[in-house]
Formats: C-alpha cells, structure tokens, sequence
C-alpha cells in the first residue's frame, strides 16, 4: 500500500473536459487534508479548444522534493469520445499519451460513455483500469453535463480511498456554490457520489478492496494554500508596495494580470491593460516617475517589444520591476511550453550597455519572497529589475505554507527623498555619487525639479555629449552595479559538498530536479553537489568563481539550446563548463539529469541534449 | 498647497530663463510653441514643481530643455503613454506632452489613437511641421499638406490630419493653433489644460530649414479661425466644421471640439509613501487561495 | 615643408557654415588630386542648428593608416561670431576647442568678421593664424553670404600652395553648379581668388612664402572616390542583389536610406521609409518572403524595436540583411556620437534562440566588400545578417580606389529553388536536412506551398508542438550555423607575431587604430601583434582559440563600456582578457592604445577606460 | 501562366481540405469565415500558389492551416506591414491579411492606419469578436460594442469602429461582414481582392466562448444591409450612411466605401532571379561619387 505518496495526472480534451477544474479541485483539497501537491508539468495547447490538456500533479506527506520523472501512478481521462486524429481507434489521448507511463500496478480510470477502450496491453503491464461511463450518468440521469467531472472526482477520491466522508468536498463545494443555492451543491455531491459508487462496484466484483493508493488526511501544523506562482508573485508584488501594474495579455504572465485587476484596486493600486506592449511598459514608467512602485508583466515576445524601453529605464533611472514568464521561443514558438531562453536577452538585451539586476526563483514559494527583493532592488538602484520565471513556474501550483506569506511583513522602506533631504545642497536628478545612486525627487514635491532623460545628460538631467561627463554619468550608472554586488548580492545556494564529485548548476525553476538528481546520484554513489542561482545579474563572479573553480566538472543544467547561463559562466568565471540542455518545451526530469551526468563524468560528453527523437544526444566537442 | 499668483509667477519668473542653449534654426516655428507653453503655464498659474512635461524625440523634443519644470524624455514615439501612466499614478500633476508629427504620427500613432480613446487628462501640443526635422527633413505622415498634385503611392501616401484621427478615436478636445499666432496657441493649451480630458492641440509650428511648402506664409494664407458660430461641443458639428474647412481649402485654428467625457476611476495620487503604503495586508489575498 | 601629409581640422556653427560642404568638397578635390583622404572623426550635434561642428581630415599620399591622434596641423574655423555661450570672448568653438590640439607651428585660418580673436597664446606656441573677414567680403563685395565658404576654400587651398592654377575647383564647380549657369562658377571661382589673395598679401606681409605644409596633386594609377560608409555599402548591397530596402530615418543610417531612394528604383527596386521601425522591417520581410534579397538598416534605439522581428526571421527562415549603424548608447544615448555596443544584443537579442550571423567591416572599402558576403550569407543560410558598423564608418568618408567597386562583379548567386529542384520529393519547407538548409520555394511558383510560420513547425509548417520534432527543428535551425563556421566563417585577420608580446584585439572600425598604436609600439621595442575580427558571430571559437591561447596577454580594445567583445572571447576561448575601453563618444587614438597597453603590460591593469575627465582610468580587479 | 477555371478549382480541391486538425470551439465564428475565404477564393479561380495568406496571432491566425496556399504567419499586429512589403515586391501574387480584431485594433493599430493610408492591393479580413480569444477573453479595443452602459475610463476604454478609422485614414474599400452570412462575406472577399487598393472588411465573428454580448443573435438583431440607393463611391455618403446607422444602433452590412485611388509604385515583380539582377551595374554610381 502506498500511502500519500503518488503522481496523479489528469487528462481531457481542452476547454472541454475541464482538466484544469479537475486538478485545481484535487489540489486544493489535498493541501487542506495537510498534504503537499506539487503541480508544475502542466501541459495545455496554444489553441482554446479541443488538443489534449493534462495536468499531473505530485501528491506527498513531506513538503516536496522534486515532481519526479515521467512516471504516473493514476491516471485519469476526463475525455469520453475518439481522438479526431485516429478515429478509427476509440481510445483517447490521455490513455494514448500517458498509458505507457503508467508504473506497473498502476491505475487506470477513464470516462467510457463513448464506448471501452482496449487497455490489454496497459492491463498486461500490471495497469488496473476503472472504466465508468461518467458523461452519460451526468447527461441521462443527472441532466447536467459538466457534472460529469464531480463522477469522476467521486470516484478517484474512492479509489484512493480518501474523503469517504466527503467533508472535504462538501466544504469546497459549499464554499464555491454556496451562493447559488444548496440544490447545486447537492447535485454535486450526489455526481461525486455516483462515482464512488461506480468503482465501489467494480472493486467489489474484482473482490479487491483496494488499489494499493491511499490518501489520508494529515494534521498539518499550519494551514496551506495551493498557489500559483503568478498569484505568488502578484501578493510578493503588492505586499512589497507595488501599485501600479500593467501588462499586455500573453501567456503565461496574463495570470499576473488577470490576479493584479481583479486585487490590486483594493490596495488603492491601479492596473492598465495596455493597448500592447509599448503601452503597458511606457504607462508603467511614467507611473514610476512619479515614485509609485511599478511593475510589468509579460513573456518573450513581448519583452522583444519593450526592449528600447529597457534602455528608457536605465537611462532616465526609473525604478521597473519587469517580470518575464518565458516560455519556448524564438519567436511566436510554442506559446504554452516551458523554456529557460530569454536569460541572454534580459542580461544583455538593449543597445547600449544598460545597468540591470536580473533575480529568478527557483519554486513557487520563492516567486513570493523574491519579489520583495526585485521590488525593493528597483526602488534602490532606480533601475530595471527582471524578475524571470518560467511557464512551470507560472502556471505551475504548489502547496505553501501560510505561513510563509507571513514572513515578508511591511512594505519596502522607500529610496526616494524629500524635500528636506536636498535643502541644503542643490538638487541634482543625476548627481554624481559613490554608490552611482543618486538622490531622487518625485515630480509634485517641492525642492527642485527633475529633468528626467534617456540622452545623455550632465548631472541636472540637461542633454550633453560632453566627454568628461558622458563618462562620468555611464561610469556613475554602473557603479550603481558593484554597489549592488557589495550590498545586495546573494551568493547562489549550494547544496552538499563542493569537490567530491561533479557541481551541477542551476537557475531558476528547475532547482527541484537538481536537488532530486543529487540525490539519486548519490545513491549510485556519485557525490554531486549543487549550486543553484537566483541572483543572475550583474554576474556574482566574486560569489561564483570559488564556489565553481574546484577543479571538478562543472555542469550547467538549462531549458535552452545553448547553455545561456553556461556562457556567463565561461565569460565571468573562466571555468570550462559541461551543459545539460532540454528545449523540448518539457520539464527537466531528475533521471535525465543523472543520466546526462554520468555521460558527462564518465564518457567526456561537453554537452548533453535531452528530449529529442533520440532521449540524449551527446556532443564531444564544441566546435563544429 | 495652494501658492499665491505672486509666488507663482516669482517662481516661475526665476526658472523660465533658459540655462540651456536654444539650438533650433532661426525662425523655427517652435520657438512660438516654446512662448506659447511659457504663457499659458503663467497664466495657469503653475509652478515648475507641479508640471510635468512630456516630450517627444525631435527638433520638437528639445523644448523640454527650454522650459522649467520636470519632465521626462523617453523613446521617439512614447510620449504620451508615459504621459498616461504618470497621469493615472498622480492625477495632481499637470502633464503636458510635447512632441512632433513625426513623433506622434508615425511611430507613436498607436498611442495617439489609444490615447484618444482612453482620454487620460493630459494635453498634447502637436508640433507639426510636415517634416521629420531632426532627421533632416524627410517626409511625415502630415507632409503633403498643400500639394494637391501629390502623386500617392505605398512609398509617398498621402497625409492624415491629426484633427479627423482624434475626431474618429474619440479625443474630447481638439484645438488647433499656428506658430504664426502664440497669443492664440497659449489660449488653446490654457483651454486645454483646463479641460478635464484628453486634450490634443494640433500646432502649425513651420520648419523653415526643411518645409518649402508649408512656410509662415502659406499657413498665413490657409489658417482661419473657427467662426464664433461653431459649437465645439457637438461632435457633429465638429465633423461638419473639419469638411466643410477641407472643402474650401483651409485650416481651421481655434477649438473644433471640446465635450467632456464623464469617466469612473481614481483621481487620487497612488500610495507610494511608506506610511501610505504600511496598511497593506496580504493576509485577505492568501485566505482567498485556501 | 611638410608635403602631402597632414590632419586638416574644419569647424564652424551647424547648418549655418556649411562645415560639411567644405570639408567634402576639399575631400574629393584632394582625392581627384590623387591623394589619400580620411575623415572619420566628423563631429556633428543632434540638433539642427547653432551647435559646434567639425570635420577632421587626415590627408596623405599613401594609403591612409590611420587618423592619427588628436594633434591638428591646419584648423580652419568657419564662424564668424562669438559663442553664444561665452560672448564676452570674441573666439570661435573651433579656435577654443582645437586651439590646444594644433601641433608647434600648425595653422590656424579664421573668418574675423565678426572681429579678430585674441590668439597670443596659441602664436606663443608657434602658430601662425590667418584671419580673413570672408563673410564680410561676400556680403558687401560678392553680395552672396554662402560665398564666404569659397572665401576660405580658396585661402586654405593658397596656405597649402594647392590648386593655384584654379583647375582642381573649376573642374569641380562646373560640374555642380554648370547647369544653373556660367555666372554662378564664376561667382564662387572669384570668391576662391579673393580668399587667395587675402593670403597672399598677408603671406606677403610677414615676408614668409610659405606656411611649411603642401599639398601636391600625385599622378595615381587609378582613379578613386571619396565615398563615405553608407555609401560604399549601399552599393555593395546593390551590386550584390538588393531590391527592397526599407528604413526608419535614424542617424547615423538615415544616410543608407536616403542613398537607396535616390538609387535603387534605377536598378528595378523600391525603398520604403517606414512609418516606424517596425513597418520597416516587416516589409522588408514580406518583400524577402517573395523572393526579393531585403535589408533594413538602422542605428541601436531602432534595432531595439525590431527585435521581435530578429526571431521572426530566423524561425521563419526568411534572409534579411539588417544594418545596424551603431551610435552611442542606451537609449537615446548620444545620437551623433560613435560606440560599438549594441555587439551583445545583435549576437544574444531576442527572447529564445535565434540563429544568425553578424558582420562587421572595419573599414570604409570593407563596408563594401563585406555587404556582399552579408546579402549571400543570409540567401544562403536564410536567416538574419546582422552588418555592424559605427558613427565613424557610416558618415566617415574616405578615398577609395574606384578599382574596388569593380572587384564585385555579378549579383549574388541565389539559393531559391525552382519547380524542378523540388519535383520528386515532396516540397517541405522546412526539411531537415543535414547542412541545417531546407530548399526554399517562393509563393507564386509552382511545385508546393510554403506555409512559413514563427510558431514552431513541422517540415511542412504546420504548427507543432511535439517534442522531437521541435527539437529536430530547433536542431536543424541551430545546425545552420555550424554549417556556417565550417564553409563561410573568416578567421579574423593578424597582424604581426602572435606571442611575441601582446595580442591587440578589436572588431569594427577600431582597426585602423590598432594598426597604427602596433607601429608605435615596434617602435618602442614592443612586438604586438593585432588580431581583428570581422565575423563576429556565431564566435569563430576554432579559429580564434588558437590565436588567441598564446599566453601572451590578450587586449581587446573595444567602443564600449564593458567589453562586449572580450566577453565573447572568455565565454567561447576560456582565455582571460584586459580591456581597453572608451565610451565617451569619441574616437580611439593611437596614443590612447600605446599608452593602455603598457598599463596592461606594466602595472597588472585589468581593464583600461579612456576619455573621461582623467584621460585614463585603471581597473586592477574586475571584481567589485 | 493562366490556368483554366477547371484546372484551378481542381488544384484548389485537390488541397482544400484543411490538413491540420481545426481547434476552434464549435460554433466559433471563425469556421464561417473560413469558409467565405475558401469560397472566394474559389470563385476567383486562384491556385494555392498565387495566394500568399498572412495571419496575425490569435484564434483568428489559425485560419491560415487550415487553408490551403502559401502562408506567413510572424508577430502579433504585424501581418499587414509583412503584406504590405510582399505585395509591393510581388504585385502579381493576390494577399490576403485575416487577423483578429485585438492584433489590428490594439498592438497593429499603426500598421492598419499606415495601410490606409499607402492603400497597397491587399485584402484585410479582420475578424472581429469584441475580445482578445487566444489570450482568454481580455477586452479589445472592440470591446463594448452592443454596451450603452459601459462607463469608460483610462483602462477601460470606449471601443474603436475599424470602419470610421478605415475612412478616416484613407482605406479605398471598406465593406462589413457577418459570419451568420459567410456568402455575403464571400462575396466582399471577392470585390475585396478585385478592388485595386487596400480592402478592409470588418467581418464580425463571434467568439462564443468569451463573448457573451455579442452573440449570433446580438448581430442578427443589430446588422441591417447597406441600402440598395447608398453610393459607396462618395465619402461623404460614406460617412453619412455610418453615422446614420450609428445613431440607430445598427451596423451595416455591405460595401461601404469603394472608390480606387490613382497610384504611382512599380506593379512587376522586383528583379530577384540572376538573370534579372545580372545586369545591374555599380559603375554609374561609382562615378557620381568621384
Ligand atoms: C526609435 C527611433 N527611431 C528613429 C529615431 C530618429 N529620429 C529622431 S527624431 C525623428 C523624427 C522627428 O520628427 P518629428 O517628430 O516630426 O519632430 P521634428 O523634428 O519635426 O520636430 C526621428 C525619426 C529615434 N530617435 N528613435
Ligand atoms: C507580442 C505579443 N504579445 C502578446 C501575445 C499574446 N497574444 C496572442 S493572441 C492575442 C490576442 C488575440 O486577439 P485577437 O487578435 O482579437 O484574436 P482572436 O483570438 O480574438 O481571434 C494576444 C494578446 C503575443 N502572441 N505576442
Ligand atoms: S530643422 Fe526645422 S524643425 Fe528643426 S529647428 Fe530647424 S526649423 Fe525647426
Ligand atoms: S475562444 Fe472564441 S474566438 Fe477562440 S476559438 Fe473559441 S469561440 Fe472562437
Ligand atoms: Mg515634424
Ligand atoms: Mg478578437
């Protein structure tokens, strides 16, 4: 029997089928049971209606590690008809698509109003396969279709044994529908129950009693919620100060948008959906002038568009925080897959050479408390502040304690003067300081006034092209730089002993991987440790280059093509490095990372390729 | 805190001097504009510190330099979508955007067209002269003006008259004024400062350097006032006024259409200041996540 | 007597002096001549009117190498008032900012009408002045202001003992200003005369018959022209196939504008001024699409907001030349003024990873020689050329042999496959193939359909999401440029002994000084060699590594303020570099590179930065 | 090489059948539009390989997999530059734009007021659903269509009329579609791609899944055809007839605006073949710089 400990992934057809509703139910209610759920491999197509959706969510008693590899325990299909593709063959994508990862004795259950499907060989391997005809039961006897997904909700929640009671349901249900009256939380409930029923059936005439999952409830020692890491990063964002957000709908940061209208008014703050994506970033900098803490959200081909605005930003010192959710490039790509490809763009992105800080969280919860820093930053060294998360880490939904939302406490403490912080002195908008950071006005207050300007300036905010002084502004912006990597910086988090054996590097959301490949490694006993990233730039190379200069290989782990953080690396620490790339548009999973290390270790492999028409394709010499 | 008109005018008195060198060609119409602006904020009674000037990247955009008050410089184009921003965050400021035909028309036609319709309370002077200036005079999306016998095509199209695009997108003051004319031009802006809107004033200001059509002279034999019959708060009217002005040949200056628009959001300055800002509970935010 | 060798240095007020029109018309005068003229350190405003502006002009009988430093022989200041920013003192901008530079017994020849200037300080240092009143004697004698510019042509051309026979300048005035009518020659050859005769008598005067420079007309093998870089590569691009060029006025790329519209249509093509930076390069894409060779060109603010359309062309796989003429940033930056940073984000711009190619010439010739290899790289590998060149290079003009133009030849062959390449096989636009090259049809022939497409694809360009085939494409895309350094990358060139001493490394238009600062240094006994690179990416690692893994320390001199370039080096050579950089907008000098060398080389310096208030500041750490 | 009516519509048979599995929610009003392209196309008699179709991005963009012909499919907002420079270097291929109302109206705004104004030979089909589909229902610049009470403000703006903004830049064919009437909007493709100068056809195409305002039934409540006696030669009737069934709260249905604009601009085929750009020789340039 396996208690609280299993990968669930739900599968439907897109918009349909309500895969999504499904799996936010089960999350949800998991971590309310004081159990942890891990949901970041969510796959949905660029098109609203009709591809195949699914949703596989993690489920442990400790919080968790990793989201594991490819491998399914139960497996649900919400779809209950063909797959236009191959009508001929009544089966179904989630089955199609997924029953080959089904672990041996795993479980199968699926929707068969539209007729069986032939599960011999998934049954051959072990699989055991609950067939209910859930649509049908919500269309003939129910007469509502969408409660077709409670049916099978009833029913995997007896399969895994969990809610018999169905107090965890009916407190969701009454919460959700509890307005529009008790027949419709009825209606539910009796769908849920109808489900249970159905499997009680079958479990009854196969004489098992049980599946060998279980989920039980645990006492949880402080409550949780299920959160997405856009929603995390939107509290981060208001919690810190933010009130103003803009943003041009795209996937995956139009969450970021859609959480920030529906909250941020609330807090007095103010949200534009811009026109595009000039409108949003340039509406967001004017409102920073102004000295509200701004922020734009948006995702690789919109950063593409704002990238002259980036220069405004570190030109004018206008404080931005500039979340990039990033998703397959380049170009159009593949909107609604995953990839770690922008890090060049935002580290060097622009013409001319522009002062930035680039800050990337590595879980969800991290969204959270990161966001403080990249506000604060922004506001300290008036200066475009990347915040870079990754569709899994978007779109992706995790348990986190409450308490960790509880941790960040007041606003930032504010960089901007007041009148009488210049009286005295003439105030300067680009005064030459130490620290490159310069004392800073908001237009309305009195005491001077800003000329605020992306041409080159003297240190009154006039245009100049005087030599001297065009030296002095650039030298005095990028001093604002090592300040920040004095004061500010954190050194990367190391995980295990450095030098025993191979140093896998990491950035942002694919730290979880890493952790469960060390491992995994570890039990074959190879000694890796990890160093993982979430201050990018400017490069820590005073932080970096002893942690990493040990001699033993370095192996830098990305979801892109070329091994952007890999090339930082080379260029800032001139330490050779080893690259595992994945750009499949597909999560980085712990066993193809051991993999990837041992042909690194063992077989000399500079670079290894995952993912492709062949799992790992390996290249023995950089050059061409 | 309301200063005195004495104060003000001290204030601004002590300021408006330019300390940068002008560098616009003698006789640019721009140096209208730049009277224009400096009467109609006295008169406003605004101080340095209250403005915020947006402009725009051109010979245009250098009167940021030429007048007191903050402002801000940003992309060619972008003017007025910072103009929006700063505006929604602090709607106590005055934001004045400053920017050219080429600036406005070409690349920042996206704001223009949006800002018409969102209607921000801000006020544009359009300094339009036919030409990209500062580029060395290559055509605008306003050349043509005065060349009936402009042969279009993909490469040369012809111009858009700011006045019918605002008209269209739904802008709630128009106004137009001549660099031939600053009294006048001051009057509109003061009008348009006043107005509760968006406010877009299309400014003849003749490039003397690169515009051999559009001079001092053909303007002079072009423009005509509004007649005082016009009732600019009819859009209809409006409409009637702008053709009826084609038709004959001639630019209207004056106010062709001003109705306020009756809008909801804030109109308070956005928390920023720390003990504006301690309030915040996100307490709210994680419970509805449960 | 100084002959045929000598740095001539014309200012005066912008727009009203007519600075360029002196200096182009003696530039091609002297090239017609048979010398050798180079003018790359222009200095111009971005504003109209009113501001300073001067044109240096370095002038020889050999081949130019180099513009030398900043020590002027002949300054020629061509206003006749007093600055309006210091108008208590009657001297000019150009006396005041050049006055320092001209060498012991320079000459310094001005317009004193609006009164003389006080020049003790400068005869002290053995000057010898020349004050003619040329606007007063065009107003009141030739009754034509503009004149006034003739006045001092034909001064200046008596102190060089040059075209006293009037037959270099009547040539030149008959052909420009023949069809408006003899009087006006006639007009401006009197001018010339008093200008000369003004000389003459104060010559006279001082009882000296010359001023020690001359210059002599040199009979020369072949003829040449005085063609500045916009030039020289608009008509590479011409000759090699270019038919659709489309454009957003920008300095300092309007000049490649304005020559295609005045050109191209002559040749069967169509220029588009953009309404925008974006009209432009999408137009330029569609024309591409259709089978036409396309090129855009802009300067760092416009190659910002083209940078979606950077990936569109390499997912798409449609050719594109696009010509960034740097000038300084970011943002507006210094829009008159020189830099070479924008290397970062043509090589890593764009959100994901987009293949591409990026060229730079270092020189004049070279603007047209490369533009060839760019417009049929990016026909044959079908992606983005990106073709850097600077401030200097676009505007700087220089003599170049009219043999060079002729060394083009034919258009490019093209790489688009007809009906009968493609019959067989089934056409699939994107193949994969092994070279990474996919045959490309147009619309409007027959034999398939292209469905092209930013999104991810399958061959035939559906949209796909599936993982293999989207790393096959990625693969297959990425492939190009291996490909690519295999058949077309250049080794960079080398001048001098590797390891021997330092290796000098630079790109783009700093190779002429380079070359020269490697002369000096010989000639204080040290041997430096000059590696400079012209295809910059993808970074050449197999034929730069070894050049540069010498041991030997490795300078790169770049126009910027981090080192763009070294940073290419480090990533991909793993070899550590010192850094010379100037960023003040000005050009690098000789004396600049001997003198940061020996820091290097010396006293351990890390990184050398030139031109603000004091001329060198050095960097003994790069970390914080 | 002219093909025979029967060869064409052989080929166009031949390749009609959409490939690409379609993902439109059922009942999208996309399929309707899908289906007066095809059928315009056909009675056009144009083979796959004449067509050059470029999509902008939205479920609107999908359209182009599941038509047969050449495609490009590149930015959000951009497709009408891609075809404006296509068609100016290709003038013999037929260019067909079909983009959604949100990639025209609010990122390609200055591309459509652009394209009005050069008027290239290319047909717009712009479907318009009042929301932003792909992205999951966010307003557009069409949102608050059939909405009186809409209150607006500087984030929710009124919305703008494609049709006005066509006449007002200078469109030279302006018609209004439905998808509850795909033969209708077959035949404005049709005089669309036969008019010589830019066509814009507002074609209006519900999004069922996140418009609930403008439904079928909202539209067949509010369309009405465009009066047999209107004349769409004349602007001024042009204007007449939108702001007529404006204050009636009706939009119409039908040719608009038509009226060719003479133009200059080459109408062959750039040289892009080796023997067409063989002849090209640099030398006179070279000898005007001497
Ligand atoms: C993105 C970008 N593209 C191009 C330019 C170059 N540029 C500067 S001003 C200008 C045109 C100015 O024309 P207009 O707005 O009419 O102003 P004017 O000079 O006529 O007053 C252009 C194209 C730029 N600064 N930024
Ligand atoms: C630069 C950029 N910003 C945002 C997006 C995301 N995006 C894709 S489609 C779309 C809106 C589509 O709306 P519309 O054009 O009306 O098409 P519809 O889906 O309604 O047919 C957006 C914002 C994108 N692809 N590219
Ligand atoms: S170029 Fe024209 S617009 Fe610019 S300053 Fe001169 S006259 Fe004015
Ligand atoms: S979301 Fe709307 S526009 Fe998109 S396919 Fe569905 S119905 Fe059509
Ligand atoms: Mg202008
Ligand atoms: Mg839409």
């Amino acid at each position: 029997m396996t208690v609280n400990q299993m990968k669930l992934l739900i599968g439907g057809v897109q918009l349909r089928d309500g895969v999504s509703t499904v799996a936010d139910l089960v999350g949800r209610i998991l971590t309310r049971a004081g159990l942890h759920v891990l949901s970041v491999e969510r796959s949905f197509a660029s098109t609203i209606y009709g591809a195949h959706q699914f949703d596989p969510l993690v489920v442990s008693a400790a919080p968790l590690l990793s989201w594991g590899d490819r491998a399914v325990d139960v497996l649900v299909g919400l779809e209950y008809d063909s797959n236009p593709d191959a009508p001929q063959q009544p089966n179904r994508d989630t089955i199609r698509q997924h029953g080959g990862d089904l672990v041996e004795g795993g479980v199968l259950l699926y929707d068969s109003s539209g007729g069986p499907v032939n599960t011999e060989a998934l049954q051959a391997r072990g699989g055991q396969v609950f067939a209910i005809p859930a649509r049908d039961i919500a269309l003939r006897e129910l007469k509502k279709e969408v409660v077709k997904n409670l049916i099978m909700t009833g029913a995997l929640f007896r399969l895994l044994e969990f809610d018999q009671d169905e107090r965890w349901l009916r407190q969701l249900l009454e919460e959700r529908f509890g307005r529009k009256g008790a027949a419709i939380v009825d209606l539910n409930l009796e769908a849920a129950r109808r489900g249970r029923t159905l499997v009680e059936r079958i479990l009854e005439d196969r004489r098992r009693p049980s599946v060998g999952y279980r989920i039980e409830a645990v006492r949880s020692a402080s409550p949780a919620v299920y959160v997405s890491g856009n929603e995390a990063l939107s509290i981060g964002a208001v919690e810190a100060g933010v009130r103003f957000y803009a943003g041009y709908p795209i996937t995956p940061a139009s969450g970021i948008l859609e959480y920030m209208e529906r909250h941020l008014p609330g807090y007095g703050g103010r949200v534009l959906q811009g026109a595009n994506e000039r409108e949003s970033i340039r509406a967001a900098l004017g409102a920073s002038v102004t000295g509200v803490l701004s922020m734009v959200g948006t995702s690789g081909p919109g950063l593409s568009l704002k990238v002259e605005e980036i220069g405004v930003s570190g030109t004018t010192e206008t404080p931005l925080v500039i979340v990039d959710a990033m998703r397959a490039g380049p170009s159009t790509g593949m909107p609604t897959k995953t990839e770690q490809g922008d890090l060049t763009l935002v580290t060097g992105g622009g013409h001319g050479e522009i002062p930035r800080i680039v800050l990337a969280p590595s879980t969800i919860d991290e969204c959270y408390t990161l966001m403080r820093d990249a506000v604060r930053l922004s506001d300290k060294y008036q200066c475009p502040v990347f915040f870079l998360t990754d569709l899994n880490l978007s779109e992706g939904r995790m348990t986190v304690a409450e308490s960790v939302f509880r941790s960040g406490g007041a606003s930032i403490a504010r960089h901007v003067a007041t009148e009488e912080d210049v009286r005295g002195a003439r105030y300067l908008r680009y005064r030459l300081t130490d620290s490159g950071i310069s004392p800073r006005l908001i237009p309305g207050q009195r005491g001077g006034v800003s000329k605020i300007s992306s041409t080159e300036h003297d240190e009154f905010g006039f245009v100049t092209t005087d030599p001297a002084m065009r030296v002095a502004q650039m030298d005095k912006r990028m001093r604002k730089l090592h300040t920040y990597l004095r004061e500010d910086a954190k050194a990367p988090q190391v995980y295990g002993h450095l030098g025993r054996g191979p140093t896998l590097v990491g950035w942002g959301g694919t730290k979880l991987a890493l952790l469960d490949a060390r491992e995994r490694l570890r039990r074959e006993g190879t000694e890796a440790a990890v160093v993982h990233f979430t201050h990018l730039w400017p490069f820590p190379t005073h932080l970096a280059k002893p942690l990493l200069d040990t001699g033993r290989p370095v192996v830098v782990c990305e979801h892109n093509y070329s091994g952007q953080f890999a090339d930082l690396v080379q260029a800032h620490c001139l330490v050779p490095t080893r690259r595992v790339l994945k750009y499949n548009g597909r999560t980085l999973y712990p066993s193809e990372v051991v993999r990837a290390v041992q042909e690194v270790t063992h077989n000399g492999a500079v670079a290894v390729r995952l993912g492709g028409k062949d799992p790992v394709m390996v290249e023995v010499s950089i050059d061409a | 805190m309301p200063e005195t008109a004495q104060t003000t005018r001290a204030i601004w008195d002590q300021n408006a001097a330019p300390r940068h060198r002008i560098q616009w060609c003698p006789g640019c119409g721009d140096y209208a504009v730049l009277n224009a602006v400096k009467a109609a904020v006295t008169s406003l009674e605004l101080t340095p510190s209250e403005l915020l000037l947006v402009a725009g990247i051109g010979c245009s955009g250098q009167i940021r330099n030429y007048l007191n008050g903050n402002s801000f410089y940003g992309t060619h184009g972008g003017a007025l979508a910072y103009a929006l921003g700063a505006k929604m965050a602090n709607p106590e400021l005055t934001v004045l955007v400053m920017a050219g035909d080429g600036d406005t028309l070409a690349i920042g036609i996206e704001n223009f067209v949006h800002a018409c319709r969102r209607d921000p309370d801000i006020t544009l002077v359009l300094m339009n002269n036919g030409v990209y200036g500062l580029t060395k005079g290559q055509d605008s999306p306003s050349a043509g003006l005065g060349q009936p016998d402009w042969k279009p095509s993909e490469e040369h199209p012809p111009f858009i008259d700011p006045v019918e695009v605002a008209l269209t997108c739904g802008a709630t003051f128009i106004g137009q004024g001549f660099s031939g004319d600053p009294k006048h031009a001051a009057q509109l802006i003061v009008e348009g400062v006043r107005h509760r809107g968006f406010a877009v004033i299309n400014d003849f200001s003749p490039c003397v350097t690169y515009n051999k059509v559009n001079t001092y002279d053909w303007f002079r034999a072009h423009v005509e006032p509004v007649p005082a019959s016009h009732d600019p708060s009819s859009k209809a009217a409006a409409w009637e006024l702008v053709r009826d002005f084609r038709d004959r040949g001639k630019l209207p200056t004056g106010i062709v259409y001003r109705a306020a628009r009756e809008k909801g959001g804030a109109a308070k300055r956005l928390p920023m200041w720390p003990d504006e800002l301690a309030r915040a509970d996100v307490d709210p935010l994680v419970k509805r996540l449960r």
